[in-house]
């Protein structure tokens, strides 16, 4: 590993990682509760992804995603008090308690969304982008998607038009090798090397361990930076292993249970920890200062979201039209 | 007679065409995972994959798929995973399947049906708790389906299988607990008969899907009142049933018309147009309607739970048109 | 004042709206091949290809990048071709456009025009003339904008350019050559105000879009007959102006809904139902409703003028309803 | 120019080209009469690929297409009578007059229809294939589709889920450069080589000069055989040059009037008779005698076209349901 990364900052990728892993979940013993309902889906296991590619980009730039965003949605600089308030469908929410696990937004953050229809996203993340390059700016947008998404009609005619119009989007695909219960290799022609696809379209692609979040931030800066010049778009696909069901509801019969031990899948904070244990970044004190803070932002936001009031029977009028 | 849920009712009827070797069903999830609402849970392992087919998540494809094997003499079954992701193919549903046979002037047939899950209430917010059905039944060439029980819908299920054209067969999420008689003979129930599920005098409502237990949850309610309510279920949109309707109207005199979907340019507006078209001056005041909140669903569940019709509405509407 | 086809209207109001820097358009052939209906012929050469945008043939991702970029600020204007080929691209008019701003609570908004061609008349068969307005205009969080004369198309396209929600504006293929007076002056035409086209007491005529103009046909057959029809042109169906229509509902006690689609569960059962519901005790007989026959579309000329309505259909309704 | 076919083959490649020529011709000029109307898109200058593709097909093979539609149905075998009456909205047409130019079917010769949604043919190309997988016949698909066509989502899933499910579907594609107005240059990531990106697919692409029906014909025997063999799906990209405008509408203010000459365009009919007469395969005798065999074929399609009854009104209500 060789990286331009400061202590502080690994620290910091920590420290993020480890607040998606426990409010994700808090999310889960919250939905067993019954106080989070409807699809909630995870992102433990991916953290990595997340926090890494947020940390190479600036804030202005767009981010956007799919119904898996908790992860996305924090790691862009989302409160966890307002998204997990969202979760628990109250008044204090992203979204007023409308949107729901799947539609987190924070337009101050630029964080444009939680989507819920497989790649539905990705049109609109070519559109962000088209405003970009239509105003001469050098923002660039995000685009996460999964593995499953990528069978659909929309992934094809946005790879398409992003790259005939040089868009600057960064399609972030991440390939947890399962669509639901679908293993990429039963779904996806060529199976799981699904980068290799982006050549298609003039595209320039690239796969790394997603499970990596120096890695990744490095990929990712790597990206930005080339993207910021010539402004064209960029595909990276990003290798990791969704530890839970596809959402809750999901008791994942269709997976053997030591499939990820198979696939020596590491964990990324684990992983992360070890390495900064390893060559002294930091010690066990500092670590279990952070966990703690963590912890305490955590339950502080289960607390705020418990303690928000529902919304009004009005707030369901409210913005349906400008 | 067995008791059985609508999930298994649905399960019976999937198993009993797949007797047909011509018949196989495809769509996401319902192999290895069983069915994202456990329908075809188990049907991997019985009829092997050839018959039930995972695929990839590609609506249009799946449908397109569905309508070219349809044309080549076979009999698919295709699971859209909910009546909200039809959209996405809804261009194969509606300008292929559809109109195929018009287009050939019969050369070619479409013997298609697409299962699919509609309705809210399951909290998951406004892209994911839609019902469309009141689209389709205004497409010539299609037939809806949109059953109320496990009865009905094994029957119709049956009847779907026969039929012959492309067919929207539409389960509703929150009915596939729901229990019911189902008999052990064979029996068929046709497209366009309506069903009368309970008897009445005072006032006739309609209704169709989920929207039938709210009926007769009103019902109930006018009954306490010491009225009379004959509760009809469609059961099938297009084509539907207006002489059943017509017939208990001209009885009742008041109606009102109850759907799930948005109240704004719901399937309900087809039935009461109908219906003050036809029994005019059978009428104790103008045919009611109830409908979804015309607004986005809200994950909120309080929230939610008040966009969806419920029997008090049904009674507020009554009261409304007729004073009672 | 100046005399105009409606195609110059609409070109006049996307030339107007071109001057806001944040305004564009982008769709298929609009550029080079200068607009599959030539609305935008010359653009090209006029506002360069940053503003005129040919894509390629992919609508989802047209309507998605439109979505885009407007949530980021700019304000596209997105042309489908025609409305047929929407149905490739619904989803995201229906789950995204329509839904961003309320499941973000209004974090953010989609200042969106989508302008397309519908109808039929053109032998064009099946798959290419339908009229999907209707559907659109079930969805809360859309606007759907159906003008009928070139003075309206400009009026309303210039309300739908400062609207600020996402707006479907479909054109009639066969209205872009009719003629009309538009103002020199600015004004515009607020949505959710229908247009009285001609009144009269005897007889109300809803309708819309090129339907309005059999509408004035009939009018002028009833004249003959010694009856003053109302002609009520609803020029936009989401918000639709039921205040006008009842209000010459309540004077003349007789009302037909007339509009291009298939009549089963069209736009006019939300129309005729709401007329029913809120002014049923003004009615001589049951409003009446004329539409499309319940067919696909058939190329032959003479086939496909008989699923059309026509005047004569109009007065027959009339008749039907109200022994007129 | 290396073959296996006779000089009886030859001939016939040429009578069929030319039979669809001056039956696109004629089209023409009843448009311009007002007896065909909506839209009408001629196959003048294509006539090599549908002729060379079908000669390589068993009659039981399925072919499925766009609306540019006549010449693919001509060379599967339909009969120009009913085609031409069908296109002049007649009770004696393929359809009845009901589905017009776009819409040609005939069942009887496995030709499943002409379809205008643009890519909408593809997934129904899909499932014939499907069908023939499932019961285990050697029939094979082919898939007509345009340049403009690969942009649509529909293209992508339907070559992922061909090539995963392995299904019999020979894609063809007809790049005519042009969709409408717009040259693939400006509307398709990487420009007018198609064909590469069906390996994104694993599916086997390459690209042939759609002109010579020759060339034509031969590589969709190979492929064909091959297809036979191992049932899994094929991708040709046949380059070719729309002569006309896109539909009779189109004043093709777009390209240069030289385009084609520019492009070194050869015509496929004149270039298979410049051939046959240099081998001296055919003499001016035998071509004249096929002229006119086609001059009165032609006739006789358009006589029986205008003295054929127009449909009953009761035709609108039949066949919307069986
Ligand atoms: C168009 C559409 N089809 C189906 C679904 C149902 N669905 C939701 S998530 C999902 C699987 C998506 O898998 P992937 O893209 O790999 O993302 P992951 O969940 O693994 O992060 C499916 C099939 C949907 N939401 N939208
Ligand atoms: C989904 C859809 N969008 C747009 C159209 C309008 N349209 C018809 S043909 C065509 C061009 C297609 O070009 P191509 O696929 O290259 O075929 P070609 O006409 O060149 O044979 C377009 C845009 C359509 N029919 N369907
Ligand atoms: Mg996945
Ligand atoms: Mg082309």
């Amino acid at each position: 590993m060789e990286s331009t990364l400061n202590k502080q900052q690994l620290a910091e990728f920590y420290r993020q990682m480890l607040l998606i892993r426990r409010f994700e979940e808090a999310c889960g013993r919250l939905y067993m509760q019954g106080k989070i309902r409807g699809f909630l889906h995870l992102y433990i296991g991916e953290e990595a992804i997340a926090v890494g590619t947020m940390a190479a980009l600036r804030p202005d730039d767009y981010v956007i995603g799919h119904y898996r965003d908790h992860g996305h949605a924090i790691a862009k600089g989302m409160d966890t008090k307002i998204a997990m308030a969202e979760l628990c469908g109250k008044a204090t929410g992203s979204s007023g308690g409308k949107g729901g696990s799947m539609h987190l937004f924070d337009s101050k953050k630029h964080f444009m969304g939680g989507h819920a229809i497989v790649a539905g996203q990705m049109p609109i993340a070519a559109g962000l982008a088209l405003a970009s390059k239509y105003r001469k700016e050098d923002r660039i947008t995000v685009c996460f998607f999964g593995d499953g998404a990528v069978n659909q009609g929309e992934f094809h005619e946005t790879l398409n038009l992003a790259s005939v119009w040089k868009l600057p989007v960064l399609f972030l695909l991440e390939n947890n090798l399962y669509g639901m219960g679908t293993h990429v290799d039963r779904s996806r022609a060529g199976g799981r090397h699904i980068y290799e696809a982006a050549a298609a379209y003039d595209i320039p692609g690239v796969q790394i361990n997603g499970m990596d979040v120096l890695g990744m931030n490095e990929c990712v800066s790597e990206t930005v930076k080339s993207m910021r010049k010539d402004g064209g778009p960029r595909f990276i696909e990003a290798m990791c292993y969704r530890y839970r069901g596809h959402s809750m509801a999901d008791p994942t019969m269709y997976r053997e249970r030591d499939e990820a031990e198979e696939l020596g899948i590491k964990d990324p904070i684990e992983s992360l920890k070890n390495f900064m244990l390893q060559f002294e970044i930091v010690d066990d004190g500092e670590l279990a200062e952070i966990n703690a803070k963590v912890e305490a932002e955590i339950s502080d936001a289960v607390q705020f979201a418990e303690d928000s009031p529902t919304p009004d029977l009005d707030a369901m009028y409210r913005n349906v039209y400008a | 007679m067995a008791e059985m849920i609508l999930r298994e009712a649905v399960a019976k009827g999937l198993r009993e065409a797949l007797e047909d070797d011509r018949v196989f069903i495809m769509g996401e999830d319902i192999g290895a995972y069983g069915g994202a609402y456990a329908v075809t849970r188990g049907f991997l392992d019985e009829f092997g994959p050839e018959r039930v087919m995972d695929t990839p998540i590609s609506e249009s494809v799946i449908v397109g798929a569905g309508v070219g094997s349809a044309l080549a003499g076979l009999k698919p079954i295709v699971e859209l995973m909910t009546i909200n992701f039809s959209l996405v193919a809804i261009d194969q549903i509606v300008n292929h399947a559809a109109k195929l046979r018009y287009m050939s002037d019969g050369q070619f047939t479409v013997p298609l049906v697409i299962r699919t899950v509609t309705g809210g209430g399951g909290q998951l917010a406004a892209t994911h708790s839609q019902s469309f059905e009141n689209w389709y039944a205004s497409v010539p060439g299609l037939k809806v389906v949109v059953p109320a029980t496990p009865y009905d819908a094994l029957g119709l299920f049956r009847t779907a299988m026969k039929d012959g054209n492309p067919i929207l067969f539409a389960e509703h999420s929150l009915l596939y607990g729901m229990r019911g008689d189902v008999p052990d003979d064979w029996y068929e129930i046709p497209f366009g008969k309506a069903d009368i599920k309970r008897s009445g005098d005072d006032v006739t409502i309609v209704a169709y899907s989920r929207m039938t237990h709210i009926a007769l949850q009103a019902a109930a309610m006018l009954e306490e009142r010491g009225r009379q309510a004959e509760v009809i279920d469609l059961r099938t949109l297009r084509p539907w049933d207006k002489d059943t309707v017509l017939q208990s109207v001209r009885k009742t005199n008041r109606v009102v018309v109850v759907e799930e979907t948005w109240r704004t340019g719901g399937f309900s507006g087809e039935v009461a147009s109908t219906i003050q078209e036809e029994a005019f001056d059978d009428l104790d005041g103008p045919v009611a309607r109830v409908g979804g909140v015309d607004v986005p669903a809200p994950y909120n569940g309080m929230l939610e739970a008040a966009t969806i019709p419920t029997a008090e509405r049904v009674l507020q509407a009554l009261n409304d048109s007729y004073g009672i």
